[in-house]
């Protein structure tokens, strides 16, 4: 038990990477795919919060010396100690913009997808491809011929 | 292909869990992650940006270029999704796929909400903008907010309604505005004998003594890009919604 | 907000059980509108698990971009294309 | 001047502003701009390489902080020699992609001409910079750029782009895994301070998970052999510019970082003693030479089959890089300028021949030498560097990796090597041979392509880029001593024999 309290979070971090992971590749529907994606971008922003959060810390912003009002740097607590990592924070700010608009270009060729074939299954779009590409062989035999 | 991805993430996890043991203990305040370059910035930023929240200090100051291309990620996101989705509405539907029939909105009860939200949302917005460097929030998160309120008017009442008043050509001049704002700031500095975005080299805008307005400069600095980075956050979290709403048509939305 | 020792533990432990159950859930649901919606309390779960750990800036950008926006987006196109997935 | 290296991102950064703003109302005024930004960076990319030549690395510390604390970008000769290569092939195909994209993009030239530059400016920034996390958010931009361009192809190419983005993301995803890792353990994000800080824990495990998982996103992100099933799709759907630009530059461009990751982050004694990894990464370079080559025999689209030669290179690249000597870092650094001319030029003359006749299968060559003297011309020296014929670079490249490979005794990569070059002989002397021999198919009508503009050669604006590529690949291989030894003799790491 001892050795899930340490780690426990990190466990949660390895439980959703597999979820997106799994679900990104093996699911067959493309907004799954999406959401598999976002799954597996937002294990990846846990595992850096994780790594910056510190047992009985507060958050980054920098707080008063008890009594002290001034604005100089000197009235402020600057122990790092008690504050959980901002810099792990900055990463992750990235993290989440960028997968929003990985996002948002995913959904805009989901619906291109489903405005040229019909259909968001991988497997139907892969029959419609292949198809396509059967009719368009003959067309080069004869050209030859 | 199921088969193989759920090898691939069996793979990936079993590596996890192999190298959990190695990682320092959650929580502790000594592990290298903790103690290096993030234990600089909590203990430096005060004197050296004047700025509480130490989180704004290091996204807009310290690495303030990793924000300047997040900023172009969103950038680049809109322009992406303008080029391949956006089409003008009179071409006839050629592809197959047939597009939902438009109920229009009905909703007395949810058009007197949001007209009553909305302000208080832009109000809130511009409050996280401006009070970044001393409370959570910041250019990022109230781009957002600004860009949820129109995204709100859209939703309730008609796409329309909310294209009124916010065309399409302003949105995209505001995320080139916003972005060039953003790199303009870091050209400035620049000019005035600093390195990219090194808002120290602003002082003499500010006048007094010197070491005195280098800090202050960097406070500004960081206010002049959170507000960029609203301006390009807002109108492109809105642009990509009518985009996606309307398939690209801008006539009518959800 | 100082860290309470003893109900940290319950706290934190039932959110985890709440993210990965609406993870999972959010995968499974045949309706695109329903996963669209559990994907945003999912987005909601982890702001609340990372405010507990202290990335207060982070939760607020996960709240108003995961639970907000991404949500939306996804809406938007669930409601243009068919509702109904097949896996 | 010190302001040097932020200058190859700032010109095309503005450039991409002044599109956006301009292009909405005159959209004639964005290729000629796209062209003035690209020439401003590759003149300060030169100057950069000059300096760095002459006054060993440059430090430019962004936003005015010292490194571990700032960003910091870091150039020294083999970067400075790969911002050269990307941003001269981008002024090159922003010069030829006039035409094409007036032909199949006309409605959005705006929008391509800012995705192209910003495209650019993001393999220039993951080339220049100097920090791990700040190269994760610079190949996001990259990445989302070259998504949005392949995805302006009709049809077919939105699946493929969709397949594109998920196994990238999967890429970008494990890079940032990777950073993350070591970022726990070494606590720092400049890569020199990395490199600095791992030897002394390179026992730990999560060292070896982040390599791991460093080496598996470089990997998918330059479709190395298990990881290349998204490349042909995606580059052959993709529009005839598009695929100008983003063919010879993005996954040349991995491979550069996967060099930075290898011989920076980490040190030559960790990569080959610590951990037994080249036999395992040797073997995926000879399945990715051989695969790649075999395929590229199939093919009857030569653009797909162009494609299938870019996943045999980069077997070249990273074979050479994992050979562990110097001989063979020499040979895959080198590799990685004459492969971005060599891809450049052989993608513009398929691109003349679809914009002349609509498509690029090998029966549309017939008769190409007749009616298009030029550009065939420009085919035959992009082929001869490409099968590794002595005055063109792509023979020297061939030369320092074989030797490489003799010295390392890696004979199944050295037959490799041959083999594919003999393959790749039988290719281009397949197309030579029709497009000399067999005469236009004139006296029948080509149902796809109209009769008046079918035999004219492509116009000066075309013609010119393409033989600047191909006199570029005659001038690296005659100054191909001058290079190596002046440029990449200095940087070779330190522990490679």
């Amino acid at each position: 038990m001892a050795w899930v309290e340490v780690h426990y979070n990190y466990l949660l971090v390895i439980i959703l990477l597999m979820t997106g992971l799994w679900a990104m590749i093996g699911k067959n529907n493309l907004i799954k795919k999406c959401i598999g994606m976002c799954i597996f971008q937002n294990a990846i922003i846990m595992f850096y919060i994780s790594m910056g959060a510190k047992k009985g810390a507060t958050i980054p912003i920098l707080k008063h010396v008890p009594g002290a009002h001034g604005h100089g740097p000197e009235s402020y607590i600057s122990d790092p100690t008690i504050y959980a990592n901002p810099l792990t924070q900055i990463l992750m700010l990235t993290a989440i913009v960028v997968g929003v608009a990985t996002l948002g270009m995913a959904l805009t060729l989901v619906q291109k997808i489903y405005r040229e074939y019909g259909t968001c299954e991988e497997d139907e779009i892969l029959n419609c491809m292949s198809e396509e590409q059967d009719h368009e062989l003959p067309l080069q035999d004869e050209l030859k011929a | 292909m199921k088969a193989l991805s759920l090898l691939l993430a069996l793979f990936v996890g079993f590596l996890l869990i192999g190298v959990l043991d190695d990682l320092p203990a959650w929580g502790d305040a000594k592990s290298p992650a903790n103690s290096y370059v993030s234990a600089y910035y909590l203990k430096n930023s005060m004197e050296q940006t004047h700025v509480p929240n130490v989180v704004t200090a290091v996204l807009a100051d310290y690495r303030g270029f990793d924000t300047m291309f997040e900023t172009g990620v969103v950038f680049v996101a809109v322009i992406g999704i303008m080029a391949i989705l956006r089409r003008d509405p009179k071409e006839e539907d050629s592809e197959t796929g047939d597009r939902p029939p438009h109920a229009p909105p009905e909703g007395f009860i949810l058009g007197v909400a949001t007209r009553f939200i909305v302000p208080f949302m832009q109000m809130f917005a511009l409050y996280v903008i401006a009070h970044g460097h001393h409370s959570p929030g910041g250019g990022f998160q109230g781009g957002v907010i600004l860009g949820a309120s129109l995204i709100l008017m859209a939703m309730t009442g008609e796409l329309e309604s909310a294209l009124d008043r916010m065309r399409e050509k302003w949105f995209i001049v505001l995320v080139a505005g916003g972005f060039l704002l953003y790199a303009g700031v870091g050209l400035g500095c620049m000019f005035f004998g600093g390195n990219f975005l090194d808002y120290s080299a602003l002082a003499p805008l500010l006048g007094g003594d010197p070491k005195a307005a280098a800090i202050m400069a960097r406070y500004h600095g960081m206010l002049w890009v959170e507000i960029g980075v609203a301006f390009t956050v807002m109108s492109s979290m809105f642009a990509i919604f009518a985009y996606l709403s309307s398939d690209g048509r801008m006539d009518r939305g959800l | 907000m100082i860290w309470p020792q003893d109900l940290i533990w319950t706290y934190d432990f039932t959110l985890l059980v709440l993210v990965v159950a609406t993870a999972a859930l959010s995968l499974a649901l045949k309706d695109l509108m329903g996963a669209a919606i559990v994907f945003g309390t999912y987005s909601f779960f982890m702001c609340l698990l990372w405010t507990v750990m202290g990335a207060v800036d982070v939760a607020f950008t996960e709240a108003a971009v995961g639970a907000g926006v991404s949500t939306v987006f996804f809406i938007a196109t669930a409601y243009n294309i068919k509702k109904e997935a097949k896996d | 001047m010190d302001q040097l290296p932020i200058l190859i991102i700032v010109f095309p950064l503005f450039t991409a502003f002044a599109l956006t703003l301009l292009g909405w109302f005159r959209p004639a005024v964005c290729q000629p701009l796209t062209v003035v930004g690209l020439l401003g960076s590759s003149l300060s990319a030169i100057a950069t390489l000059a300096q760095v030549v002459n006054s060993g690395p440059i430090s430019y510390h962004l936003g005015g902080w010292a490194p571990p604390f700032g960003i910091e970008y870091r150039v020294d000769a083999l970067n400075a020699m790969v911002l050269m290569m990307v941003s001269s092939v981008a002024l090159l195909v922003a010069v030829y992609a006039r035409k094409p994209v007036q032909k199949e993009l006309g409605g959005k030239i705006s929008n391509f001409y800012t995705l192209f530059i910003l495209l650019v400016t993001g393999l220039l920034g993951i080339t220049i910079t100097g920090d791990a996390f700040n190269l994760y958010v610079l190949l996001e931009i990259a990445a989302l750029t070259s998504y949005a361009l392949i995805a302006l192809g009709r049809g077919r190419a939105y699946m493929a782009t969709f397949n594109y983005v998920i196994l990238g993301t999967v890429g970008a995803c494990f890079y940032l895994l990777g950073v993350g890792f070591l970022l726990i353990k070494t606590g720092t994000l400049n890569m020199v301070d990395i490199g600095s800080i791992v030897p002394s824990l390179s026992g730990s495990r999560a060292i070896l998970v982040a390599f791991a998982f460093l080496m598996m996103g470089c990997w998918l992100k330059m479709a190395l052999f298990p990881f290349h099933g998204w490349l042909p799709n995606a580059y052959t759907n993709a529009p005839t510019a598009v695929s100008c630009l983003v063919a010879p530059l993005m996954t040349k461009v991995s491979v550069y970082v996967m060099l930075r990751i290898m011989f920076t982050m980490y040190s030559v004694d960790w990569v080959f003693s610590v951990i037994t990894w080249k036999p395992l990464v040797m073997a995926l370079a000879v399945i990715a030479i051989l695969m790649g080559s075999c395929f590229a025999l199939a093919q009857r689209n030569i653009k797909r089959m162009l494609t299938y030669l870019i996943v045999a290179e980069i077997g070249y690249m990273v074979g050479g890089a994992w050979l562990g000597n110097a001989s063979g870092y020499i040979g895959a650094s080198y590799h990685i300028l004459a492969d971005g001319l060599m891809t450049v030029c052989l993608f513009m003359v398929v691109g003349s021949i679809v914009y002349k006749r609509g498509r690029a299968h090998i029966e549309d060559f017939k008769g190409a030498f007749s009616t298009m003297p030029w550009t065939m011309g420009a085919f035959i020296l992009g082929a001869l560097s490409m099968i590794g014929v002595p005055p063109t670079c792509g023979f020297f490249s061939k030369w320092y990796l074989l030797s490489g490979a003799y010295q390392s005794g890696d004979y199944a990569f050295g037959v490799a090597l041959l083999l594919s070059s003999l393959i790749n002989a039988v290719l281009f002397i397949r197309i030579v041979e029709t497009a000399f021999f067999s005469a236009t198919s004139d006296e029948e009508p080509d149902p796809h392509s109209h009769q008046e503009t079918c035999y004219a050669d492509s116009p000066p604006s075309m013609l010119l880029p393409l033989w600047a590529s191909a006199l570029a690949l005659l001038a690296m291989g005659l100054y191909s001593s001058e290079i190596v030894t002046r440029w990449i003799q200095p940087v070779i790491p330190g522990g490679l024999l």
